[in-house]
């Protein structure tokens, strides 16, 4: 039943994936990866980390793809041209396609090391995903996290720099 | 006490010195220049004679004087060194003398050139070459003198040297030298590294190389004797300096130079050198029969074939020069069957005669001049058709002329006869001789007297041809220039007395001449068995023989050019093919331009224009090109497109995975 | 004083440079005049190396400095390593006896940037001695880049028509040479290292000369160094940056390029590749041999077409060198020292042409032969300089060019290079031909260009110029010993190490095949 | 049972899925959702493994990845604007001034 | 389960990271303040960085040798930290100190252009210290979102905006491999934490051999090779070289790739150096090939900034060898090479600021006619880089490749560095023709020079003096670059 159902998520998901790609107007990508964000985060809660796929919707979904459909409207970009590939489309495909024989093969070819740490489904159930999460990001990932405060910082310095129209 | 040799060549240096770096500026005045220079010679003839007679006095015969240390490297040990032996002071006196009687002469000859402090000033200085040529004690300083000489005589050929012909000749006459040069440079190495590694005598010494030339007896390389090997590049040596077959060539064009500078340097003592350096290392050609035969059939051609040029020139100087070239021959013939002696003789009896020929003709052309300059005309003071009659108007000059004709020709009693009689005999009757030899040479020596006699009548005889605007302006040379030549022309008369042979010796003087050399060559001789024999009678035979066949020339020629002088020319009309050919010196120059001087020059051409520029420039440039072509295409890569540089990025991942997943 | 006399030397130009930086732009006399201070000091301060004695009965090194310089732990010493001995002590002052010629001859040559040209040259000195003197191969290599830099822009600054071409070639040959000799300075040092030799020893030449490299390795080094040598020497056939550079070169850069920097060359296989690597000198020397013959003889044929005159006797150095190379590897007392002396006579003599061509195109502005013809005649001093200067270039006996070839042939004759010497004999015969009919067609024949008729006969300065270069070439060619006597020592030594090892090598070879033969057998 | 090994699967897809829409679509923003796609891919591989691995820190690393996604898009918008508002286009063939 | 909530903050080590804080506080201090003063003044925020720079300075050198490590080994701030942070702090300053007169002749006195320098060197510093994956991955795009800022920075050159664009999609393109790879190493290790994986590693050798960690090797290689240059990955560069600002084009040919190699070879070193033998049998072939490429390329260019593009990607093949040495001399002469690299390089970049006018149009080499005798010390500071850039005696490249080249020798990669001396024979071609322009030919046209400002004349002083000093007594800063490494 479970494997049905992700093998729904999944199709969906790979489905919108192609979608963003294939789609003529950025807006119905927009769209598509939206809809991937979400199968995502639906996978997310399958993995226990329903703290995660929150902040996937709200993030991505919520964030970063009504950032990006606003840049859209802003330059009212519409439909694109005729030409939508660039010209090197065999390549790119033989490309793409060497790189997913290459992740299949080493998914299937490769091994995950087994179950070691301590945060079992069980211990997510019991303290809380978003206890654990914060527990962990305060303490054991301070420093990265005080470096992802200035890494905003700095995005924001730059894109206003970048995005005002005079000095 | 012999310390004092180096004074010798040490004087005509100062005066070359002196004239050269002063006489332009400072001396100015022409008869002090003249003086010095004449004055250095006649200095190093006194210092030359004094040990001359010192050595007549003493029993020991050979006498070394090493001033100083030249080129020391471990085994190498080569000193300034001379060396007075019978043979060099023989030489000596040779060089000496006939040097400062043509040393005096040119005072007369030059008077009034530009370059006169220039000219004596080289002539000084090949004297000084010259005598290191005879003294040096080894093979290098002989060297110093060899090339000394030939720097000298290019000098002096190139003494006009606005004239194109005079460079050209000069240029010549070096470069063919040098030819010789690399002979003899081959085969100093190979004497000095065979006695050196085989027989642990390193040394170039000339005194050390006869002591022990005996050891290389056994030595081969390539198959052949060392002996014979290194004599064979000496004699190459050898026929560059005294212009032999095939190297003759440069000596008629050497007739560039100024007349006395013809006589001292291309007739007297110069050329002369490879007879004198075979004379010098005569062991070693002596333990050579190979070599010695080479030598008497090449001097035996040249020889002859010099003389049929001699036949048919017109040029005064020119004819000389051909026939000191078949003079030389004989020389060489004399070295090659054995008898040094009389190739030495030779050698000493011709600087004479032909020193006094070419002074002679230089008297006359002197005067031709002269006589053309005053009359504003344009032809040519050498050319012998110019001439005639000139009997009375010069007639020391025609006299001193006539003699040496003689002594040239071999008439008894002249020098030349005991000279070349001797050669002839050895050559006949040499344990080393051959009949073939000695016959090229009877017919060379029967060439000679023909046209020699040929230049006299042209020259002296007959009616006058000059033109006559000049004709009377022709005068006897002043006294500068007659002297030397009734000097030699005595010497040519006399000369001779020295070497008489023993079958004619009737009053018992004693062959002197080769008594004197004895200590030179008589141990070669004995020990490598070179040896004349035969009766007396048999001696007197061939003697009468050459003398008729000498006379047969004269007679030729008083028939052809004094009795019908029209007769050359119907002969020539006749042959007139082979006259051509005679007439082009065998077309020598032409046929070694083309063989050689042409195809170095496309092989020049080739290598820079062929190989350095298109090869390796080629190849350099190439590869800078290549580099610059492969990257104009790699740029093309850089298409400044996003997703290019995002493909390429893809593919390389996906093929470095790939390599690594399936490794 | 004596403790530091190389240093000094070496360094006092470097000295100079500063100096003349600081001076205005303009002060182009006063420049001239520094610069020819300079260089004489460093000239006198080099002269009691001359007058020292000790050269004739040691072999060592003599005026040893050592000073640590580059450290890092346990990997890399690089030490100030220099001193001297009879192989370099003549290169020595050559370089510093031509120095002061070199720039007088600039006098009025250089007229633009003579600030830059006459800072470069004092460089140039700096890094040509101290690539004489270094003990040190790191330190070798550092001079010899150096000396590259200064040339690079007398060429293309100063020089002619294509110099930009030439200045290039000319850099790039060199360097692309000299990087492989890098990578094999490097990986003699490891083997150094793993050879035991204590690390505080650094790159020294003689500690490294005592190793026993291995056979095969000794092939490939040594053919790195050869190569590097070669190109700067220049053999055939890496020879051709060396008539572009030479042609375009101004008179100063070409003097000191032919007399100086030439012999890095040769002197780089007499003192680094052939001690380091006996063996395979003794496996390359056929080759490299033949080479030297070739370059000889296609040198003198190449000479002889050429119609710049400049031209012609820079192809006339790849003939010289030829014989510079030969009497190296006939690997005897003869063939070296004669190969030494020739490379200070080739300094001297072409130094000479050079300048002697630079002094026709000051007063011409062409170098090509036919513009010329019968100068004799107006410019009697030259003719007879010219005359003096080429018959030494001829080689003739008396001058030095002789003392030096006849060394050479004889040593090459006695060793194996025997047929090859006579081969190089025939470079007598040619050096003749290609030197007399150049000297014909400029001086000798009729003035034939009106513009040659007025020509002035040289200065007072241009006579001074010349005046000790021909007291050279008449003193090495009648008294060499002077000369000869301070190099043998430090020669034999030598050729005493070398032979030593190929002998050892060779007994071993010999022992190999033995022994393959026994098993072979077996 | 649904393994690590499925979730990889399908973050491989949708990796390999972002690539090819980066190396064919001109729009400079499609590329940089394409873009997105692949960070999100890789997101659901951390949290599989972090999930698979029982450890927190692979769904940490995610947090930061949407951090500096959100910071990408921050500035690489602010980038397209720009070029927008210069070239009147954000074709990803139009940056063809600096080429070669 | 309680002591997992127990983890104290007990592991904040606050010496681990002084420097870049104290970096990054100056950073935004000058945000603030420039928020109060007029726009279009930028003094201020020169001095402020400078004065940023030579504190965060002393502090590195003060940690000298007292490696301080925390934050659950997140970072680790050791010896070779502080070597890279000093050449990152190097680079910044000479970037600032030629920027501010370029700016305003460029017509943008921005004065946050200063503080993204700065967040910039402390992303590169966080890099460089990083011990764990995630702060070396934040390190790396404070980095790169910084610079993908500055390279659009004239945001009315469409040039500049190309650049930033190009750099910014390829930069996230490759984050995404390089993601990737960390995911996978992540799945095959079950940590973030570089040592933890690579006694992981060690202790399980099938591991060695299965293709997820030999893909998230390679995946994770990408992302700093291609920030390296390294080709393939290398075509970005001379596209967002040529149209980014000049200095930033300085500052990321030495700071980012710098700080690149210095995160790569402490993952390579720390992670994985039980499968040395594989990497450095990739990283031979990338080394030789991008000698190759950017040392042929850059022959054919003609605008010098383009080709000192190109030569950055020849330099780091060059710099690859030392990693692929593999050997102490080889790690050390890489350091020291960074160093050496950061004082020619932003010196030449230097001299290219001062050597145009508004517009930039003087950066041909057409444009370099005569530009040596018309601006004689910017010629000679000119010649020195070049000279240094080909690798010429006695100056900071020589000895830098010198070091290089020895450990790649001592490794036994001698074809390795045969190939690597024969490629700088190659680049001497064009590093030549730039001083056969400079000084062989007549000047085309009277160019409107700008005058010399004191600030990038400084920076050029101190890039001479760095060159000079590391090539004549190299022996002092390359011992230290052996203390730096592990």
């Amino acid at each position: 039943m479970e494997i049905i159902f992700f093998y729904l998520v999944a199709l969906v998901a790979v489905v919108s994936g192609f979608l963003v790609i294939r789609c003529q107007s950025p807006i119905n990508s927009g769209l598509g990866l939206v809809n991937t964000f979400f199968c995502l985060a639906i996978f997310y809660v399958m993995l226990h980390a329903p703290f995660m796929a929150a902040v996937q919707i709200m993030v991505y979904a919520g964030a970063i793809m009504v950032l990006i459909l606003f840049v859209i409207m802003l330059l009212n970009l519409g439909a694109e041209a005729r030409h939508r590939y660039t010209k090197g489309i065999v390549w790119s495909s033989i490309a793409s396609l060497m790189i997913l024989a290459n992740v299949i093969f080493f998914i299937k070819r490769g091994r995950v090391t087994g179950a070691e740490g301590d945060i079992t489904a069980f211990a997510v159930e019991s303290f809380g995903h978003t206890e654990l999460i914060g527990k962990a990001i305060f303490t054991e990932f301070l420093l990265p996290f005080e470096i992802a405060s200035i890494l905003l910082l700095v995005a924001i310095v730059g894109a206003v720099v970048l995005a005002k129209k005079e000095v | 006490m012999y310390d004092k040799l180096w004074l010798i060549p040490f004087f005509p240096l100062l005066g070359a010195i002196i004239n050269g770096l002063l006489g332009k500026r400072f001396i100015k005045n022409e008869k002090i220049i003249g003086a010095i220079g004449t004055g250095a010679v006649f200095l190093s003839f006194l210092v030359s004679c004094k040990y001359f007679i010192q050595l007549l006095g003493d029993s020991v015969k050979s006498h070394q004087n090493i001033v100083a240390s030249w080129i020391s490297v471990g085994n190498l040990q080569v000193d300034w060194g001379f060396l007075l032996d019978p043979l060099s002071a023989l030489m000596l006196m040779v060089v000496c003398g006939v040097g400062s009687l043509i040393h005096l002469y040119s005072i007369g000859y030059m008077h009034g050139e530009e370059g006169f402090y220039r000219y004596f000033s080289y002539l000084n200085l090949f004297v000084f070459s010259m005598l290191m040529l005879v003294l040096g004690n080894n093979a290098l300083v002989m060297f110093v003198g060899w090339e000394g000489v030939g720097l000298c005589s290019y000098l002096l050929i190139g003494y006009y040297f606005e004239k194109q012909s005079a460079g050209d000749a000069a240029k010549k006459a070096f470069v063919m030298n040098r030819v010789g040069d690399f002979g003899f440079l081959l085969g100093l190495f190979l004497i000095y590294w065979t006695l050196g590694s085989n027989h642990g005598v390193w040394t170039i010494n000339f005194v050390e190389i006869t002591k022990n030339a005996h050891l290389l007896s056994g030595d081969m390389i390539l198959g052949t004797g060392v002996t014979t090997v290194a004599t064979l590049c000496f004699f190459l040596g050898a026929t560059g300096k005294s212009a032999q077959l095939p190297l003759f060539t440069w000596l008629p064009d050497a007739m560039e130079g100024p007349t006395p500078v013809s006589a001292l340097i291309h007739a007297a003592t110069m050329v002369t050198a490879g007879v004198y350096m075979i004379g010098r290392m005569n062991i070693l050609f002596a333990m050579s029969p190979t070599t010695m035969f080479v030598v008497a059939l090449v001097g035996a051609l040249t020889a002859i074939f010099a003389a049929t040029i001699g036949f048919a020139q017109n040029d005064i100087k020119r004819v000389l020069a051909y026939s000191t070239v078949s003079q030389l021959g004989f020389m060489f013939v004399a070295m090659g069957v054995g008898a040094f002696t009389a190739g030495i003789f030779h050698l000493m009896t011709h600087a004479f005669f032909k020193a006094c020929l070419f002074l002679g003709s230089g008297s006359v052309i002197h005067a031709m001049h002269h006589a053309l300059h005053h009359a504003h005309l344009d032809d040519d003071a050498q050319d012998m058709r110019n001439m005639g009659g000139l009997k009375k108007k010069m007639p020391i000059t025609w006299a001193t002329f006539g003699i040496s004709c003689l002594a040239i020709s071999g008439l008894p009693f002249f020098s030349g006869f005991f000279s070349k009689d001797e050669i002839l005999w050895w050559a006949f009757s040499s344990t080393r001789g051959n009949m073939f030899v000695w016959a090229i040479a009877v017919i060379a020596a029967f060439m000679t007297a023909f046209y020699m006699f040929r230049c006299l009548y042209l020259t002296f005889y007959g009616e006058q041809k000059t033109n006559p605007k000049a004709k009377d302006h022709i005068h006897e040379s002043p006294w500068v220039i007659t002297l030397p030549l009734v000097v030699l022309a005595g010497l040519a008369t006399v000369g001779g007395l020295i070497g008489i042979p023993h079958a004619i010796d009737i009053a018992h003087i004693g062959n002197k001449l080769n008594a004197f050399l004895a200590p030179v060559f008589q141990h070669s001789q004995e020990l490598y068995k070179i040896e004349a024999h035969g009766t007396a009678s048999t001696e007197i035979i061939l003697m009468v023989f050459s003398v008729a066949v000498a006379l047969a020339g004269i007679f030729l020629a008083y028939v052809m050019y004094r009795k019908n002088p029209e007769l050359p020319a119907k002969f020539t009309a006749k042959f007139s093919a082979l006259h051509r050919v005679v007439f082009n010196k065998w077309y020598v120059d032409e046929i070694y331009d083309a063989l050689f001087v042409n195809t170095t020059k496309k092989l020049g051409i080739f290598c820079w224009k062929g190989f350095d520029v298109k090869v390796v420039d080629g190849v350099v440039n190439g590869v800078a090109r290549l580099f610059g072509v492969i990257a104009a295409t790699l740029r093309h890569t850089q298409t400044g497109l996003f997703q290019n540089y995002a493909l390429t990025m893809v593919l390389g991942t996906a093929v470095m995975v790939a390599i690594f997943i399936l490794n | 004083m004596n403790d530091h006399l190389l240093s000094l030397m070496t360094f006092f130009p470097l000295v100079g440079m500063i100096v003349i930086l600081f001076l205005p732009r303009e002060a182009d006399r006063l420049i001239k005049t520094v610069t020819l201070i300079v260089t004489i000091i460093v000239f006198i301060i080099s002269l009691p190396l001359a007058f020292d004695d000790v050269f004739i009965t040691s072999s060592a090194m003599q005026y040893t400095e050592f000073a640590n310089w580059i450290s890092v732990g346990q990997y890399f010493q690089m030490n100030y390593n220099v001193g001297i001995d009879g192989i370099s002590l003549w290169l020595v002052l050559l370089t510093t006896f031509i120095m002061p010629i070199a720039i007088l001859s600039t006098w009025h040559a250089i007229d633009k940037n003579t600030k830059g040209f006459m800072a470069l040259a004092l460089l140039l000195e700096t890094g040509m001695l101290g690539a004489f003197i270094s003990l040190d191969l790191f330190l070798f290599y550092i001079f010899w880049e150096l000396m590259l830099v200064p040339m690079y822009f007398m060429i293309g600054i100063w020089g002619g028509q294509n110099r930009i071409y030439a200045a290039v070639k000319f850099f790039i040959f060199t360097a692309v040479g000299s990087l492989l000799m890098l990578v094999a300075i490097i990986y003699v040092y490891y083997f150094s290292v793993k050879a035991g030799v204590p690390f505080e020893n650094g790159f020294s030449v003689a500690h490294f000369a005592q190793m026993d490299i291995p056979a095969h390795l000794q092939t490939w080094l040594f053919a790195a160094f050869a190569f590097s040598f070669a190109i700067k020497v220049p053999m055939f056939p890496v020879h051709t940056w060396l008539p572009d550079a030479h042609t375009e070169a101004p008179t100063a850069g070409s003097v000191i390029l032919a007399a100086i920097l030439l012999k890095m060359g040769t002197y780089g296989y007499v003192r680094f590749a052939i001690p380091l690597f006996p063996v395979a000198t003794m496996q390359f020397t056929p080759f490299l041999a033949f080479l030297a013959v070739v370059g000889i003889i296609y040198g003198a044929l190449v000479a002889m077409m050429q119609d710049d005159v400049k031209k012609l006797v820079a192809y006339s150095s790849v003939s010289h060198l030829g014989f510079v190379m030969l009497g190296v590897f006939a690997m005897n007392l003869q063939g070296l020292s004669g190969g030494l002396l020739q490379m200070i006579n080739h300094g001297i003599s072409t130094g000479a042409l050079f300048l002697i061509v630079g002094f026709l195109y000051e007063r011409r502005h062409t170098r090509l032969i036919v513009d010329f013809g019968g100068l004799s005649k107006v410019m009697p001093v030259f003719a007879v300089i010219f005359m003096i200067v080429t018959f030494s270039s001829i080689g003739l006996p008396g001058t030095n060019g002789f003392v030096g070839e006849f060394l050479i042939l004889v040593g090459a004759f006695e060793s194996e290079l025997r047929v090859f010497t006579v081969f190089a004999t025939t470079g007598v015969i040619l050096a003749a031909v290609y030197m007399l009919w150049m000297f014909q067609r400029v001086m000798m024949g009729k003035i034939t260009n009106p513009k040659n008729e007025k020509l002035k006969d040289l200065s007072a300065r241009e006579i001074a110029i010349m005046m000790p270069l021909l007291i050279f070439i008449f003193w090495i060619g009648i008294y060499p010993n002077t000369f000869l006597d301070k190099m043998n020592p430090a020669l034999e030594n030598m050729i005493k190490q070398v032979k030593g090892k190929q002998h050892i090598a060779m007994m071993v070879e010999d022992m190999d095949q033995t022994v393959t033969q026994i098993t072979v057998n077996d | 049972m649904i393994s690590v090994y499925h979730y990889m699967t399908v973050s491989a897809i949708l990796f390999a899925l972002g690539t090819y829409g980066v190396l064919t679509r001109r729009n400079a923003i499609v590329i940089f959702m394409c873009i997105e796609l692949m960070l999100n891919s890789v997101n659901l591989t951390f949290i599989a493994l972090s999930s698979h691995l029982q450890s927190m820190d692979g769904q940490i690393f995610v947090m930061f990845v949407m951090v500096v996604a959100a910071a990408e898009a921050a500035v690489g918008l602010a980038l397209m604007i720009t070029f927008y508002r210069n070239r009147d286009s954000i074709d990803v063939d139009d940056m063809n001034l600096l080429k070669l | 389960m309680e002591n997992l909530v127990q983890i104290a903050l007990q592991n904040v080590n606050m010496a681990a990271i002084l420097p870049s804080v104290i970096l990054t506080c100056f950073g935004m201090g000058l945000l603030l303040i420039s928020v109060f003063l007029p726009r279009g003044t930028t003094r201020h925020a020169v001095w402020i960085s400078m004065i940023g720079l030579l504190v965060t300075g002393l502090f590195v050198y003060t940690g000298w040798g007292n490696p301080q490590y925390g934050f659950n080994d997140a970072v680790a701030n050791d010896n070779y930290a502080a070597f890279f942070s000093m050449i990152f702090l190097f680079a910044a300053g000479l970037t600032i100190l030629m920027s501010d007169d370029y700016l305003h002749r460029e017509g943008y006195p921005v004065s946050e252009y200063y503080p993204l320098i700065l967040f910039a060197t402390a992303g590169a510093m966080w890099m460089a210290s990083g011990t764990d994956m995630m702060t070396i991955f934040l390190g790396l795009e404070v980095m790169s979102i910084s610079l993908y800022v500055l390279a659009g920075f004239f945001r009315g050159q469409v040039r500049s905006n190309e650049a930033g664009l190009k750099y910014f999609l390829l930069g996230a393109f490759s984050t995404g491999f390089l993601l990737y790879g960390m995911a996978l190493i992540y799945g095959v290790t079950g940590s973030t934490k570089l040592t933890e994986i690579g006694i992981y590693l060690n202790a399980h050798a099938s591991l060695l051999d299965n293709p997820m960690t030999l893909a998230g090797l390679v995946l994770l290689s990408i992302g700093f090779l291609f920030k390296i240059a390294v080709a393939p990955f290398h075509m970005w560069t001379p596209d967002v070289y040529e149209g980014a600002p000049t200095p930033i084009a300085a500052f990321m040919s030495a700071g980012p790739k710098a700080a690149a190699f210095a995160a790569f070879l402490r993952i390579m070193e720390y992670c994985f150096f039980s499968l040395k033998p594989e990497w450095t049998a990739m990283l031979w072939v990338l080394a030789v090939l991008t000698m190759v490429i950017g040392n042929v390329i850059a022959i054919s260019q003609t605008n010098i900034k383009r080709m000192l593009a190109y030569s950055s990607i020849a330099h780091a093949g060059y710099a690859l060898v030392g990693m692929v040495a593999a050997n102490e001399i080889g790690y050390s002469g890489l350091l020291f090479y960074m160093l050496a690299y950061t004082f020619m390089n932003i010196g030449a970049f230097a001299v290219l600021t001062l050597a145009g006018k508004k517009g930039e149009d003087n950066l041909t080499l057409e444009g370099f006619s005569g530009f040596g005798f018309k601006r004689p010390y910017l010629g000679v500071a000119m010649t020195i880089f070049l000279f240094s850039l080909m690798g010429l005696p006695p100056s900071a490249g020589f000895s830098g490749k010198f070091f290089i080249f020895a450990g790649a020798v001592d490794a036994g990669y001698i074809w390795l560095a045969i190939i690597g001396v024969l490629n700088s024979a190659v680049s001497l071609y064009y590093y030549l023709r730039v001083m056969v322009y400079m000084y062989f030919r007549d000047p085309v046209e009277d160019y409107a020079w700008v005058t010399l400002p004191a600030a990038a004349v400084i920076s050029i002083v101190i890039a001479i003096l760095g060159v000079l000093y590391l090539g004549v007594i190299p022996g002092d800063v390359m011992e230290l670059a052996k203390l730096a490494i592990f």
